[in-house]
């Protein structure tokens, strides 16, 4: 029993209790979320802190009650190092959400803290949760919410992409809820360290249910083709609701592909990984082909995702401890990146009115010079630059491609290490572009001179850039806790 | 002594930080003047620490080399696991990488300090000289590297200073494309490029060069790998067929060209196939492909250098032309001969490119037919672009001559199967090299002044002519000393070469090389006004334009990528998201028909009620 | 031929009609026509009922009663009290307190004359309890008439309102067409079986050589009338009218209690009657329940007025329900017994939210909930967290448990076409959730809030309190029906 | 008398039932029509009863249960329908269509959230087709009309309980 998994998900969950109090009715301190959220990273940070580095394979601080014994639920919660950088990823995005908004305050800013609490909870408990149907009740935790900050606070078309939003995740999530019952039907249990040593499941249930948690998850992650959600939530979302997505949402889905598919169905993994690289690979150039395309900037960083999660699923179908370390650095990485991306894609949108590229015009650098800047480091990170974090996510998931697990054919994913080296330079290429358009070429002598970046725009985006820096420039940083946690969910696999 | 590498990487890195971040703290309270100066002494300082230490590391090379034991000095800071084969981040000074370290920051040297007056008045000079020192780092990085990785780190890295810059006045559109080009064409040979290096590291079972020089690697996985390597050489080092951006690339501040686009980056490439010169030499396909592509690329990108009217060009053709000369020494056999011809072209290529931005502050064209008789003007220009065409052209005694004949040697003797080809087209590129210098020199320095038209200034000053006086600007000391200062070794450096010198081949090479330069110069005296170019006749045209392969790429690679990605952008639209909102649409549908039911009659209900019973009913018993 | 009657055992439906002839004779005789105070006497009486249920699951033991002499041959008794009866006739109870605190909201107004209104409720309340007792066919088809007749006169009570009679008319007509079919079928089954008592029925069956067409269709045509209570697929054409033409406090009795009702009978005699004929009615209970959810939520999705989508989406909560029936064998209508029990908290919740706003919108359309959250916070959140809850979706857990459990008994159950249609079906159902809830916290007209209604907002507060209690420890209803 | 033909019997009865319910408009003919049907579950029952010699007599006991819920469910009905015709001054129950799917079909779409004017569809944009109910009555009012009928005074409670105490007695 360990208080502070509990203290991570009691601290926003009460935090946005609080909230509920009339005496908060229409005004709300201005640095409470914030500091709401600063305790939960506080936590955070501490867990990072007291976590035993030597033994990252072991789940830790562990907390096992049973919640609901007729569904066979335990309250289970545990971090270890394939969950330990995604939970203080969650709450650092989060704190810096709330940062974010006390430099730009939104409407109802009650209503906004407390939904972004919620969803807080939800994100960290799908991180920490050790038993399947908590973490699937975690995993749909945060689909309210996250429609409700598209819904109230978003764009102009804001209803038809949150409704959008949320009925194709639950559709995945309900289909990955079908895979879990499957699983605990045959093994008998829900416990997801009891399930990952080994479960006894027949083959072919085991493809079945991967199947359906593969698609569930994929829904989330998302994968080709199952991705059209997210450009029209990403357009339409608030700055912070898309760095929370981008940051934090699509990390669920491939989270569980590391704690649950994987390791609980490894034998459906093996059947089904060449279909998931080759739908990871087609994401990954269709979605550069598609922000090649692309008007909108949002819209743009969000085709971006997809691809960039097709580096990551390609990792995990590659079903190799060097390929799952490459899905849960690129994870990470994409989750400081894309959310700095958006945070910048923002406060750009902030100042012209538009995220469209043609009204944007270009002079971003003679304009706003601060803000081009970070935009560009941003792109250039994303596009998987060494020295960036964003490099060794992509460069490790093509080196697990290289050489596959033993059961997989290696001539397939070879041609999709190929294509993903492809996908590279279309990556490269549409962030140049979009960067060319943007940021270079003379600013339209029309507009008047605007505010460049703010301090808390820079405290809310330098946490970022400068992770970004470390992971890039120091990748042990990361690998060195997700190594010995990936080589026991792969046991007797690569070298 | 490894401390002394570490540092050479880090103090630019540093400096590069400071330069972007502390040149304008307190942001609002600096005037732009006192900026400039900081970024100066942050661009400069370090830099000239890293070339002594660079200096230090190979004279140390120099002395343990000859006591034969312990000459390389390594070190490693740190073994990443990556579940697979792991990556130590080390360095590895061997002697090859000492006398590449010392050209590196030399040049980098000079070219900082040629920037500081070259750039005086450019208001983003603290980011120019940052990435600047960013690039020597990246560069010095690939030079030390004991491992793969960490040298693709350094590579990548480079390629994005290289972009950076080639973009630095990012007012004009045309500068933007051409940085975009030059890092979207290398980054597609450095995906081979990583290919490579895994099927290395995974054959060898490590990363570290050492390792994978050592270990016993199948021909087959061999060839594959260095071929795959070779991508990414030919896209650094701007070799035939992913050359194109190099000549694009002189968009950028002259000094740039200088640096990265003649001097260093584009002979990473080179560098990287010495370093890894023993499994080159054991998979004998992949140089032969080497040598068909020096070949090719020598001969073409002199042709096309000769039919340049803009002088950056016409160096940027010769740069791609002399790389490949040394790709064509390796290819036969010699990675001495390259490295030499390496650390001399190095040396005059710089020279040759600042001298050439003496020429165009001066002028404020690029372009060779607004020059001309600038021999009086611009006397110590004059001289050192003199050394520097006399090298470029392989003349005695300047150092290009002796690393030239070298190279000509090896090919002379290789046993290559291309042997022949490669040395025809050796031969006759240095009697084509000859004429371009010849004519470029002719141009710039002789004849009479021809004046620049107002617009042009403008369109290809990129904007500093604006800053000027109409007029001749003066030329910043700083800016010439540097020159002077690259004269020396661009004109002694070959010496160092003397002993392997080969007579018979020098001779033959000096002939033809005097025959191309006889002939333009006939021409020029002929009629001076015109250009000697014109002796191509209708070849003039495809050669200007590079024989049209950037209209190939454009029609075969760019543009039905771009309609490809508007293809995608439909299809998304209309057919995966379509599917989506069908079903949304389906069960809107679904729920008006239902709907149709529900219309309030009471009667139709228990209709309902019955034939529903009925229809369970017949089911019922005829399916159970 | 003189039986001892267990009076303890039936003393439940017992005090309820007592307590029903009490308001009858109260509202004949007192001076002042208090509606308040036959709503007390009415509500004193269910919860005394309830008083008792609860003693009877103290008590633990099972109790039977009205059992067939030995001298008869014995086996069967009419009146069982066991664990279902109990948590079945205790949900209906519980829903009756609800149910009786929206009452005394609609009859403030005195147009409708509450002696009778009381009395019908208590009529109604009195065959739900009873109906989960029953054992036999003559006393359930006697119970679900007691539950129905009450009810179309409830309806109809509106007497000045002219939408309210035709509902009446359509419940009505529906009703007794499906209550002659079940007889039809019953007949059917007495003919093969010679017996009224479910737990004869199935091994009279077995052996019987019957045709087993005619068992068959007997068998279908049985269920008929229970299909109708809870408004499955074909029966589920009433739903929409009525649920709107009816007043609030009867749709939702309709919607729990005498859904609830249906769901007992079913269960009944397909859990206990035709326990062994499984292989026949399996398909076609899950067939049903495809069709039920996918109709109700199919049909709920344009739906512009708030009862008529809470119809709609307690026929496709229906379906939910019916699912786990379709299950072969073992325990699985324990799943939907759970289901049952939570939906109602759920179901109860909305409709008590329902009826507040009609005080202020009599048309009651969704577009009346625009910006409730600025209006009356307390109760958007209210409706907000039923409407999320009837998702499925957190922090509506008891809707998302409840879920879980049904779909867990189907997987286990290896219908897997029939958990994927309901996976789809309850995203669909989320469509109008969602946008329901979401008109909530939309800007919205700021018109100042009329004057609460204690009841009402006590029925809200019980089933919040009972809905969270089901969100955070779903096992109380786990326990209780498995 | 073999068992056959008395069923025949029930089930021609029942028939007549079906077919009186679905043919007739009038809602008292319908009432009739499900009092048919219930007949005939009553002469199922007893000659079932007999054909088996229960013992228990379940059928005859069955049948006598369902003589009163019929009577209860006529009286209740015809009450019902007496409210209707005091209404509605009709008692044609297919042209009782006050209460449909059509009057819900409003001129624009649902925006739940803002006012933002948005195409209805859960998944996204497609447009909305409003779906009538075909081309009904004209007399169907569209929208929530007041009654047709004269306003309704308060009925005395008498008359209502006379008519439920009939119910009750059921």
């Amino acid at each position: 029993m360990s208080w502070i998994p509990i203290a991570m998900l009691a601290v926003p969950l009460l935090g946005a209790a609080v909230l509920l109090l009339p005496r908060f009715a229409g005004r709300v301190p201005r640095g409470y979320g914030l500091a709401v959220s600063g305790v939960t990273l506080a936590l955070a940070v501490a867990m990072a802190a007291v976590f035993d580095y030597g033994d990252t394979a072991r789940m830790q601080f562990q907390t096992d009650v049973p919640w609901i014994p007729g569904l066979d639920l335990r309250f289970h919660l545990g971090v270890d190092g394939i969950s330990l950088p995604l939970v203080v990823l969650t709450a650092l995005l989060t704190f810096l959400c709330f940062v974010h908004l006390a430099g730009r305050p939104q409407s109802r800013p009650r209503a906004l803290a407390f939904t972004l609490l919620v969803l807080e909870t939800g994100m960290i408990g799908t991180f920490l949760a050790l038993d399947l149907l908590l973490f699937f009740v975690f995993f749909e935790v945060v689909l309210v919410p996250m429609y409700f900050v598209i819904a109230v606070w978003g764009g102009p078309e804001r209803r038809a992409a949150a409704v959008k939003f949320i009925l194709y995740t639950l559709l995945g999530s309900a289909v990955l809820l079908l895979g879990l019952l499957v699983v605990w039907s045959q093994a008998g249990t829900l416990d997801m360290v009891a399930l990952a040593r080994g479960n006894g499941i027949a083959r072919s249930t085991q493809i079945l249910a991967f199947l359906a948690i593969g698609a569930g998850l994929a829904v989330k992650a998302p994968m080709w083709p199952l991705h059209t959600w997210l450009p029209d939530a990403h357009t339409e979302a608030p700055t912070v609701g898309s760095v929370l997505l981008a940051g934090v949402l699509l990390k669920m889905g491939t989270y569980g592909f590391a704690r649950i598919a994987i390791p609980i169905l490894p034998e459906g993994a093996a059947t089904v990984a060449p279909w998931l690289g080759a739908f990871a690979v087609i994401g990954i150039i269709y979605g550069s082909l598609a922000c090649l395309a692309q008007r909108d900037l949002k819209r743009m960083i969000a085709y971006s995702s997809v691809g960039h999660m097709g580096f990551v699923l390609l990792g995990f179908a590659t079903l190799t401890p060097v390929g799952v370390n490459a899905a849960l650095f690129g994870n990470v990485a994409h989750g400081l990146i894309t959310g700095l991306l958006f945070f910048v894609a923002g406060a750009v949108k902030d100042r012209y009115g538009t995220a469209d590229m043609a009204r944007l015009g270009g002079g971003m650098l003679g304009r706003l010079p601060y803000i081009g800047s970070l935009l560009t480091f941003a792109c250039v990170a994303s596009l998987g630059l060494p020295g960036l974090a964003g490099f060794w996510g992509e460069m490790l998931a093509l080196f697990g491609a290289f050489r596959p697990a033993a059961e997989l054919s290696r001539p397939l994913f070879l041609t999709f290490m190929v294509i993903g080296g492809i996908g590279t330079v279309l990556t490269a290429a549409y962030f140049l572009l979009m960067l060319s358009r943007v940021t270079h070429g003379r600013p339209a002598r029309d507009r008047g001179p605007a505010v460049d970046v703010t301090a808390y725009e820079l405290a809310a985006w330098m946490p970022l850039v400068l992770l970004t820096l470390l992971f890039g420039l120091w990748p042990k940083a990361l690998l060195a806790i997700t190594t010995p946690a990936v080589q026991a969910i792969l046991p007797g696999v690569g070298s | 002594m490894i401390v002394l590498a570490v540092l050479a990487i880090l103090l630019p890195f540093v400096g590069a930080a400071a330069g972007l971040l502390g040149s304008r703290v307190p942001r609002s309270r600096t005037p732009a003047r006192t900026a400039r100066r900081r970024a100066a002494w942050f661009a400069v300082l370090p830099v000239a620490i890293s070339a002594v230490a660079a200096v230090w590391l190979a004279a140390r090379q120099a002395i343990t080399g000859d006591h034969g034991a312990a000459d390389t000095v390594a070190g490693t800071l740190a073994e990443i696991e990556t579940g697979s084969v792991p990556i130590s981040v080390g360095l590895q000074v061997g002697e090859l990488s000492a006398l590449i370290g010392v050209l590196v920051t030399v040049v980098a040297l000079a070219v900082q300090v040629y920037s500081v007056g070259y750039m005086r008045d450019d208001p983003r000079y603290p980011s120019y000289s940052a990435f600047i020192s960013l690039f020597t780092s990246a560069m010095l990085l690939v030079v030390y590297a004991g491992d793969l990785i960490v040298l693709y780190v350094g590579w990548e890295i480079m390629g994005l200073c290289s972009y950076l810059l080639i973009g630095h006045w990012w007012e004009d559109r045309a500068n933007s494309r051409a940085a975009v080009k030059a890092f979207l064409v290398t980054r597609l040979g450095d995906v081979g490029f990583l290919f490579g290096i895994f099927t290395l590291g995974l054959s060898a079972g490590s990363f570290r060069i050492d390792d994978v020089l050592a270990a016993d690697i199948p021909t087959s996985t061999l060839i594959a790998a260095t071929m795959l390597l070779l991508a990414g050489v030919a896209g650094k080092s701007a070799q035939v067929p992913l050359h194109t951006w190099l000549p694009d690339a002189m968009a950028g501040p002259t000094p740039i060209s200088a640096l990265i686009h003649a001097a260093t980056m584009v002979a990473a490439g080179i560098f990287v196939v010495a370093r890894l010169y023993p499994v080159f030499l054991a998979a004998q396909p992949t140089l032969d492909v080497l040598g068909v592509i020096a070949a090719v690329g020598m001969l073409g990108a002199a042709l096309s250098a000769l039919a340049q009217d803009d002088l950056k060009r016409v160096l940027a053709y010769s740069t791609i032309s002399q790389l490949a000369f040394m790709a064509a020494a390796l290819a036969a056999g010699s990675d001495h001969a390259a490295i030499f011809h390496l650390v001399t072209h190095g040396a005059f290529k710089a020279l040759l490119f600042l001298c050439a931005g003496v020429v165009i502050h001066y002028v404020g064209s690029n372009l060779m037919s607004h020059m001309g008789g600038l021999r009086t003007s611009l006397p110590v220009t004059f001289w050192a672009m003199t050394i520097g065409f006399a090298a470029l052209a392989g003349l005695p005694p300047a150092s290009g001559f002796f690393s030239k004949d070298a190279v000509i040697a090896a090919i002379e003797h290789s046993r290559s199967p291309a042997q022949l080809f490669l040395y025809g087209c050796a031969l006759v590129t240095v009697g084509v090299t000859g004429a371009y210098s010849a004519r470029a020199w002719l141009r710039t320095f002789f004849g009479s002044r021809r004046p620049v038209p107002p617009s042009d200034a403008d369109d290809h000053g990129h904007g500093r002519a604006q800053h000027e006086e109409r007029g001749r600007p003066a030329v910043p000391r700083s800016m010439l000393w540097p020159v002077v200062l690259l004269a020396v070794p661009a004109l002694l450096l070959g010496f160092a070469g003397v002993r392997e010198f080969d007579a018979e081949s020098a001779a033959i090479s000096v002939v033809i090389a005097l025959l191309g330069a006889g002939v333009v110069y006939s021409l020029w005296r002929g009629s001076p006004a015109q250009d000697p170019a014109r002796m191509l006749g209708p070849f003039r045209v495809p050669c200007e334009r590079a024989f049209y392969l950037d209209t190939v790429y454009d029609r075969l690679v760019a543009r039905p990528v771009l309609r490809l990605a508007r293809g995608v952008v439909r299809t998304d639209d209309r057919v995966v998201d379509g599917a989506v909102r069908g079903s949304g649409r389906a069960a809107v549908g679904l729920s008006g028909l239902l709907r149709l039911a529900q219309n309030g009659n009471a009667q139709l209900y228990v209709t309902g009620v019955l034939a529903g019973v009925l229809l369970i009913a017949v089911g019922v018993v005829v399916l159970a | 031929m003189i039986q001892s009657i267990d009076y303890v055992a039936i003393a439940a439906p017992l005090i309820l009609a007592l307590v029903a002839g009490v308001v009858l004779l109260l509202d004949a005789f007192l001076p002042r026509r208090t509606p308040g105070a036959l709503g007390l006497v009415t509500l004193a009486g269910v919860v005394a009922a309830f008083g008792v249920l609860m003693a009877q699951a103290a008590e633990g033991g099972r109790r039977r009663t009205f059992c067939v002499p030995d001298s008869l041959g014995g086996g069967g008794c009419s009146f069982v009290v066991d664990r279902f009866t109990l948590v079945m006739s205790g949900l209906a109870l519980v829903a009756g307190i609800v149910i009786v605190l929206l009452s005394m909201a609609e009859l403030t107004d005195r147009r409708i004359p509450a002696g009778e209104w009381y009395f019908l409720l208590l009529s109604a309340l009195t065959g739900a309890v009873l109906l989960p007792a029953a054992r036999d066919l003559a006393t359930l088809v006697v119970a679900l008439e007691v539950v129905s007749l009450p009810v179309f006169a409830l309806t109809a009570l509106k007497r000045y309102d002219g939408r309210a009679s035709e509902a009446a008319l359509k419940l009505f007509l529906v009703s007794v067409v499906s209550t002659a079919i079940t007889l039809f079928g019953v007949s059917l089954l007495y003919g093969l079986t010679g017996t009224l008592y479910l737990e004869r029925l199935s091994p009279a069956l077995s052996a019987g050589s019957g045709a087993s067409g005619v068992v068959s269709v007997a068998v279908v045509l049985v269920l008929a009338g229970f299909a109708f209570k809870v408004a499955a697929v074909p029966f589920h054409f009433w739903a929409g009218d009525v649920y709107q033409g009816a007043p609030v406090p009867v749709a939702a009795l309709l919607s729990v209690v005498s859904k609830a009702a249906g769901f007992a009978g079913l269960i009944l005699i397909l859990v206990t009657g035709l326990r062994d004929q499984a292989t026949l009615w399996g398909p076609v209970v899950a067939v049903v329940a495809a069709a039920t959810m996918t109709a109700g939520n199919v049909l709920a999705l344009r739906q512009r007025a708030a009862l008529r989508l809470l119809a709609w989406s307690s026929v496709a909560q229906s379906g939910y329900i019916l699912a786990p029936l379709a299950v072969v064998g073992g325990r699985a209508f324990t799943a939907s017994m759970s289901y049952l029990v939570i939906y109602a908290a759920m179901n109860l919740g909305a409709f008590a939210v329902v009826m507040a706003i009609s005080r202020t919108a009599p048309r009651n359309e969704l577009d009346d909930y625009r910006g409730l959250a600025s209006r009356r916070p307390g109760t958007a959140v209210a409706l907000g967290f039923f409407l999320v809850c009837l998702a499925g979706l957190p922090p509506g857990l008891a809707g998302l448990f409840a879920k879980v459990v049904v779909f867990r008994e189907i997987v286990e159950g290896g219908l897997g076409w029939l958990a994927v249609v309901m996976a789809v079906n309850t995203v669909i159902g989320l469509y109008y959730y969602i946008a329901w809830t979401a008109r909530l916290f939309a800007p919205g007209p700021a018109g100042a809030s009329r004057t609460r209604s204690v009841p009402v907002t006590v029925a809200v507060g019980v089933a919040v309190l009972v809905t969270l209690a089901f969100s955070v420890a779903p096992q109380l209803v786990l326990s209780a029906s498995g | 008398m073999h068992v056959v033909y008395p069923v025949v019997v029930s089930a021609l009865l029942f028939s007549i039932g079906v077919y009186g319910v679905l043919a007739r408009r009038n809602a008292i003919l319908v009432l009739m029509s499900v009092e048919l049907m219930l007949n005939a579950v009553n002469l199922n029952l007893v000659v079932f009863d007999i054909w088996l010699r229960d013992r228990l007599h379940g059928g005859q006991v069955l049948t006598l249960f369902i003589i009163v819920i019929a009577a209860a469910e006529v009286g209740l009905g015809l009450a019902i329908v007496l409210s209707v015709f005091r209404n509605r001054r009709t008692i044609d129950i297919d042209r009782l269509r006050d209460l449909t799917e059509r009057d819900l079909i409003g001129p624009g779409p649902d925006a739940p959230v803002g006012s933002d004017p948005g195409p209805d569809g859960p998944l996204g944009s497609g447009p909305d087709t409003p779906v009538g109910s075909g081309p009904g009555p004209a007399g169907a009012p569209p929208g929530d009309s007041p009654d047709p009928g004269p306003a309704d005074p308060p009925a005395p409670g008498s008359e209502g309980g006379a008519v439920l105490d009939r119910s009750e007695a059921g």
